[in-house]
């Protein structure tokens, strides 16, 4: 975890290969001047664009996804009144129903509290130095986002010609 | 000195497709990160790479015309899919 | 807890003396078609309209208050596109930073986990048979939306006539 | 019959303005929760009652038209506060 503060905004982010759930950060996070907390997890789905998953592979450039995640979260500390920020993603092999990423927000109030949650999930998605390697349960796999999916170079095999 | 040197780093996609994950490219001095990216599509065989790719130096999103300098670390970044 | 299904989302609902936090919900909420968990503690602060609180009292007309919190997450199932709603709220006395409420939803996607959850809070708001009584660290006491603050019979003292 | 009987439930600040959180009260058939807002505003001293009290009959909330019957549980609800 790297913390520091923002002003007075307590800020701590990890890119970390360990398991992720964010309980540990309910207990922690915020102080009595904040009425609300947020955690958002976001967990690996069964299904993508219509193919069923079986797995993912999440890689980061670790150092510099770790200091975009920290600049996200001061952002957010400046552009929202809140209390603290902390936020984790999960790199490495990752089954089904595992979390890949937790954001949690405490603030004072909970409209900021929202509005914050919300907008650090898409800088992340937009932001974040890390990509996510699909295996899907017939076998193939993709890049997520790759720019043209013929480039995915992982199929396992070419579609069959004859039937 | 009349060139510089800089660790070129491939992530995701872009790393199978390179078949590597790590390289050093010579260039000019005064070259930029467009300078580079000429470079590594034209010469090294890296003709996939798109049009507009995205990169990072010393570990910050960088524009095209962002000037390199000896020991920067270029990172060739494809499109992100965290969260 | 009260658990039954809307259609095919698991809700469960609790008014509760014991103390809440949510982490449970954690582990076993949603599904592996969920991509999106969302968790929001609402807690108790130290200031509300610029006075400092010691503590607060919360009284439910209880099993209203249940049947009133499961309707709403039923509303909710039926409004947003979630997988799985549970809400609790903390009756009794509760100390600074202390949980009153949780609302944990997951859903496929973050969109609707995250309208379903603000929704869900709104509603509470407007509707749970739940009332909550301020004391002051200056040793006051207040029912908080009374109609007129003057009917609040519990002030300690009438303020001072000369200074 | 005559008359009918419901028992009536006082919360927050409204118990403690009533010194009281639970009664009973005897009311004409027929009546409607109007009528025994009006009945327990202006006969049982609770003249401090809002012009527009919220009512639940039977865990729901009513109408101020709505007609009771016997055996109701009748509440009324302060403003409320939870979350």
């Amino acid at each position: 975890m790297t913390a520091d503060g923002a002003g007075e905004v307590a800020v701590e982010t990890a890119i970390t290969t360990e398991s992720l759930d964010g309980t540990e950060v309910f207990r922690t996070l915020g102080s009595h001047a904040d009425g609300a907390v947020l955690i958002f997890q976001g967990r690996v789905r069964q299904t993508n664009e219509g193919r069923a998953v079986s797995s993912l592979g999440y890689e980061a450039y670790g150092e510099m996804a770790n200091s975009e995640l920290r600049a996200i979260c001061h952002e957010a500390a400046q552009k929202f009144e809140i209390g603290a920020i902390s936020s984790a993603h999960r790199v490495g092999e990752l089954a089904l129903g595992e979390v890949s990423i937790v954001v949690a927000v405490s603030a004072p109030h909970r409209d900021q509290c929202y509005d914050a949650s919300r907008w650090v999930i898409e800088e992340v998605k937009a932001r974040l130095p890390i990509w996510k390697h699909e295996h899907y349960v017939d076998g193939e796999s993709h890049w997520v986002g790759a720019p043209d999916s013929n480039l995915a170079p992982e199929r396992s095999s070419p579609e069959p010609e004859i039937r | 000195m009349n060139t510089l040197s800089v660790r070129t780093l491939f992530f995701g996609v872009y790393a199978e497709l390179a078949s590597s994950r790590e390289g050093v490219a010579e260039m000019p001095s005064g070259s930029t990160v467009g300078d580079l990216v000429d470079t590594l599509r034209g010469s090294r065989g890296l003709d996939w790479l798109p049009e507009r790719v995205v990169v990072a130096v010393n570990q910050s999103y960088a524009e095209i015309g962002t000037q390199l300098a000896d020991g920067d670390e270029v990172a060739l970044i494809p499109p992100v899919a965290g969260g």
